[in-house]
């Protein structure tokens, strides 16, 4: 059954990208997880949790339904049904992160888990121009008030390649109640690409990703973005012999994993190296490959 | 230790525990990853004379007591869909598992047309789908309503298949499932499959809607295991062909259940939503489990008890 | 705050809340008490020509999802039934709740005898119940699965009852219930009440053996909700007259969800067995509230919103 | 649904009457409540919950179901749904305890739990004749290896008129552990009443009552019994202005409050001042009757 959560706040990210702010937290979400949104009269799609405190969603409008949720405005409603699926599972304290497109959404959750837990993280960012990166300020939030990054716009000149600003690593296991003014750690360095230059570094988030493992070698790398960009990185984390967990995508309809319509095409899944039959709105959407020795 | 094996038609299963048509049936993949995961036999997802997309999402939604959907009967159409039967057949036969195609159509001379394109591709059994709430005749009855259109689509199905045996599918939604079923056997079925949901609706009072696109869905799991129990027992009372209960069996005890209430083999579909592609393997561990804690030695000693 | 008054027919509840047939209607005594714990209307047990003991016990069982009964139709009798009534009628009127009758009987002849004695009790409304799954023609088919046998009875009892509304109640295990609905209101029908239990069966797999001692029973309770919500749904679209809109409502959400299928009231039953006697006056206090945070002020402004 | 009890061992009461000990307890279960027995292809009826550590029933055999119950032997199965209805809530911590027939078998349960939390305990047990007078060792027991009175059989001269025997009154609250060799506390009193005099005092176990009441006034009576004997003790409670509490009994058949055939038949109703539209099987079978000031 679907649970009803009221936007509270929308914001703005890119020309067609708004992050909604939920009145409250969908229980148990876990990094990587999805919703399933439904609007009545509209259609029902899958989003990555984007955050959960409380419950946010980053929309790129490029359809029908996408582009109805941002009509929406702040009081109106949208239905969820959810978590679903498997999320990410920290593997080690040293996390990279590589998002492309809208899949930043999942992984600033993560972050945010990953640095309450006193971890560190690094992120790649790639886009084609700079109008499609999003959230970079977000991961750079060191305000606790604003944990999920998304409550504030912040101002920040620079974002091409930042090194940790903060500050003392209090614990943030667990739940954490709502300080006064507290800050919380912000990722340890933010490399962004576009193909174009216009921000960052030119060329594919592989270079980055490549410079970041060669800089200091994560304990695992965590993906989500179009497939192309993840069988690339599952080729170069392989060769690399790292751990990692990408988020992938497909056409989802139940999101229970009854239906069958969400394996990945024969290519993406052999290109991958995923196993057969494996769906995505229940085995995934990450797939977690560690080999542990 | 009991033995589950199970004869059914000319076919030995290795246990009785059947995916049912519709769940994960969609690929030679899922269905091999399906009977790796335990299963004695799989059914593949229904299809008909054309491809069909299905209808939009929402398409399924869980409540309280089980599932709702209205996938559409979504299928690439019945030549494709024979392509993929020949690969999963190949797949499947190394394994010792059997291959239930199910088929569905508009009209009854259209089932002969799907029913010989898919026996070209042979599956060990041909299950006909007359009971897809979402499916009906030009008068907008399904098939699986009436006698005599029960019995016409299974003469014309059995014409169709040659050699291959046939299991008719009916819908629970009749006053006198027995009836329907006598029907279908005096018609030439060999086996009934029994039962496919029972439409329903799922009304989110927030919304002021029915959750699903297509409004009606049929209804599976749990909520529906007492109807289907009922169903079989009645078919079993009414004819003498094997029959594949199916509806809300989601632990090795319902399957007993199942058996008891007289049927042969055990259809499973939405405990794999609540256990995963596992709950085949491990509804068959817990039936055995179960057989050895009461005596009993075989399937055979099983079934019908309860009548 | 909304407004819970209800136009039913020519009666008006203070709320649109029924104690369904069956469920605690067997006297004078607990009729009263189940108005003064808040119900708009009460519906007695079902009465037939003559008495009837009912099943042996089990008569009802729980299971995880809902109820199961076959209490067998148990009833004093019409003539020991009216007297009943007329002291029903006495204790409810100064309450304002109006009295529902319920009859069944064995032939469509018997349907007319029942009618008429029952008829001269005065009870504000009579319901007909064609759908038990215990009672049915003599070729074994309940009246309410056929167009032909609910317009039969319909006409029959609209005849003997004079100026008294009649509702005429139906079974889900239909191919479609909309043209039985269509067919009984055709035939004189004031009100349609949807839906009686489904058909099922529990079995004990330690036992071997069905449950109840009749072996098949009515589903009631949370499992048989979103069959009721799909009858109304269709019955709405279908005919125009009032439906008390029955099955598996357990709380005011629920109740809303049975108004926005459609339904005019809507009967309680197996909530009595979760809530007790309070069950009724609590749902119409949840539905009020739901009424009151959604912004509905009326029953008219929920009604039929989700057709 | 029914759960299945295996039988462990059964106790022959008297010339038509056993007691079935089961395997385990039936969780939840309090004095006062009942069960549904189920015995396949024979039919079920309702007993008292007679001890609960583990489940103890008492039955009578009386007529076709309580016969075929009587046919069972040590591991046959009997299936249960249960515990349903209203049992007794034990007020003040003097209690005076009624029985006539098996109405002993709930009496026994609550006098158990009133004695674990260290109250005190009389009971007046009422029957035609001395061989129809039902669990009165059981009361007197000492054992706490026998806890539910049931498990051995004692050897007990005299049982018409004792004062309290035993012994120091540690705390039996909650669940208990079974000890190897300790001892509870048995009931202060035990006054048997029999019509034509061949066990303890002639006459009616009103007379009993009265006696008792008088010597020291109970906080609350508790009985179960045949009507006409509650009926008479309702009378005896009201002019003595006593709160009690009453098991009552009527023909039982969903046991789920919801088929209406176990209203009190009228004339049991206003003689014991019970209101109307009363269910047996769910208000009761107990009716709690304490007017607080
Ligand atoms: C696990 C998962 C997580 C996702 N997370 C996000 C997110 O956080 N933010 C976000 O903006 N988008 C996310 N998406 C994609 C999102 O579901 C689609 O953008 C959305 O369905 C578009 O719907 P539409 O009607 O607006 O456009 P459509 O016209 O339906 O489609 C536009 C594009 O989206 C693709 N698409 C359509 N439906 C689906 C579907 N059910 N599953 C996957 N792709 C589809 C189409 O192939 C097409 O390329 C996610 C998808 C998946 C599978
Ligand atoms: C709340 C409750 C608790 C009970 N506890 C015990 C107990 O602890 N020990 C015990 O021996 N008996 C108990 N009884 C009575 C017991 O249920 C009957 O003795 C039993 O049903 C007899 O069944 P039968 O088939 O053997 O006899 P039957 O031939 O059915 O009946 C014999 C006698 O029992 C009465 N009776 C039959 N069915 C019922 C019924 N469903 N409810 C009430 N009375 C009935 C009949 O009126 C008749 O007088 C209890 C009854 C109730 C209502
Ligand atoms: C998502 C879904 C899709 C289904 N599709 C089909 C189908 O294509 N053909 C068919 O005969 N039955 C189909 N069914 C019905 C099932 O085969 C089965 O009869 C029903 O779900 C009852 O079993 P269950 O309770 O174990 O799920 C489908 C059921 C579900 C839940
Ligand atoms: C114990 C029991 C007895 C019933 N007896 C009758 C009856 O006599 N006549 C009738 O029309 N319906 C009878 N019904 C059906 C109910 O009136 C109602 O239609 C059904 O239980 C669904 O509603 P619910 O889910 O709220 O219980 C009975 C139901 C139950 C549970
Ligand atoms: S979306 Fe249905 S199985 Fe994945
Ligand atoms: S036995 Fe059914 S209401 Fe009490």
């Amino acid at each position: 059954m679907h649970q009803t959560f009221t936007i509270t706040e929308i914001r703005t990210e890119n020309y067609r990208t708004k992050t909604f702010i939920f009145d409250r937290s969908l229980p148990g979400a876990q990094p990587g997880q999805y919703v399933m949104a439904w609007l009545p009269d509209v259609g029902e799609k899958p989003f990555s949790i984007a955050g959960n405190a409380p419950l946010a969603l980053m929309v790129v409008a490029v359809g029908p339904f996408s582009e109805a949720l941002h009509r929406l405005r702040v009081g109106e409603r949208v239905w969820v049904r959810g978590p679903l699926g498997q999320g990410f599972a920290l593997h080690g304290a040293h996390h990279l992160l590589v998002g492309g497109g809208y899949g930043v959404a999942p992984l600033l959750f993560l972050a945010r888990t990953a640095l309450a837990a006193g971890h560190s993280v690094e992120v790649c960012i790639g886009a084609r121009t700079a109008e499609d990166v999003l959230l970079a300020e977000a991961f750079m939030s060191t305000d606790s008030t604003d944990f999920n990054g998304l409550r504030e716009e912040k101002k920040s000149d620079t974002v091409a390649l930042t090194t940790r600003t903060s500050t003392d690593s209090t614990d943030f296991n667990g739940l954490r109640e709502k300080k006064s003014v507290s800050s919380v750690q912000s990722v340890d360095k933010l490399l962004i690409t576009t193909e174009d230059g216009t921000l960052g570094e030119q060329g594919l988030v592989t270079r980055a990703v490549e410079a970041a493992i060669a800089a200091r070698r994560p304990d695992c790398v965590y993906a989500c973005g179009p497939a192309p960009m993840l069988t690339a990185l599952a080729r170069l984390c392989q060769a690399h012999s790292l751990p990692h967990q990408f988020s992938w995508e497909a056409h989802l309809r139940c999101g229970l994993g009854i239906c069958g319509s969400c394996e990945l095409d024969t290519q993406t899944r052999q290109a991958a190296n995923m196993p057969a039959g494996w769906l995505v709105c229940k085995d995934g959407p990450v797939r977690i490959m560690i080999h542990d020795s | 230790m009991s033995d589950l094996t199970c004869e059914f038609l000319n076919l030995k299963l290795r246990n009785p525990i059947v995916l049912a048509s519709g769940i994960l049936g969609t690929s030679a993949d899922v269905l091999e990853r399906v009977a790796r995961a335990g299963a004695g036999a799989v059914t593949a997802k229904s299809c008909g004379p054309a491809p069909r997309a299905g209808h939009p999402n929402p398409v399924a939604v869980e409540w309280d007591h089980g599932l709702l959907n209205a996938i559409g009967l979504s299928n690439p159409g019945a030549e494709e869909e024979a392509r993929m039967l020949v690969e999963a057949r190949a797949r499947l036969e190394p394994l010792g598992v059997p291959l239930i195609a199910s088929i569905f159509a508009g009209t009854v001379a259209e089932f002969g047309d799907v029913a010989r394109v898919i026996a070209a591709a042979r599956p060990h059994l041909i299950e006909v789908n007359i009971s897809c709430p979402n499916v009906a005749d030009e008068f907008g009855t399904p098939f699986a309503a009436l006698c005599e259109s029960a019995a016409a689509v299974t003469e014309m199905v059995k014409c169709a298949v040659g050699d291959i045996p046939i299991s008719v599918k009916l819908a629970p939604n009749v006053p006198n499932i027995g009836r329907i079923a006598a029907a279908a056997v005096e018609a030439g079925a060999d086996a009934i499959t029994a039962i496919n949901t029972m439409p329903g609706m799922v009304i989110d009072a927030e919304a002021g809607r029915p959750v699903l696109s297509n409004r009606v869905g049929g209804i599976s799991g749990p909520a529906l295991k007492p109807i289907a129990l009922r169903c079989v027992y009645e078919i079993a009372r009414s004819v003498r062909v094997p029959i594949i209960g199916t509806g809300g069996v989601t632990t090795g005890r319902d399957a007993a259940e199942m058996l008891m209430a007289g049927a042969t083999a055990v259809g499973v579909g939405s405990a794999v939503w609540t256990r995963g592609v596992a709950a085949l393997g491990d509804i068959a561990a817990e039936l055995a489990a179960f057989m050895a804690q009461e005596g009993y030695r075989t399937l055979g000693a099983l079934r019908g008890v309860a009548l």
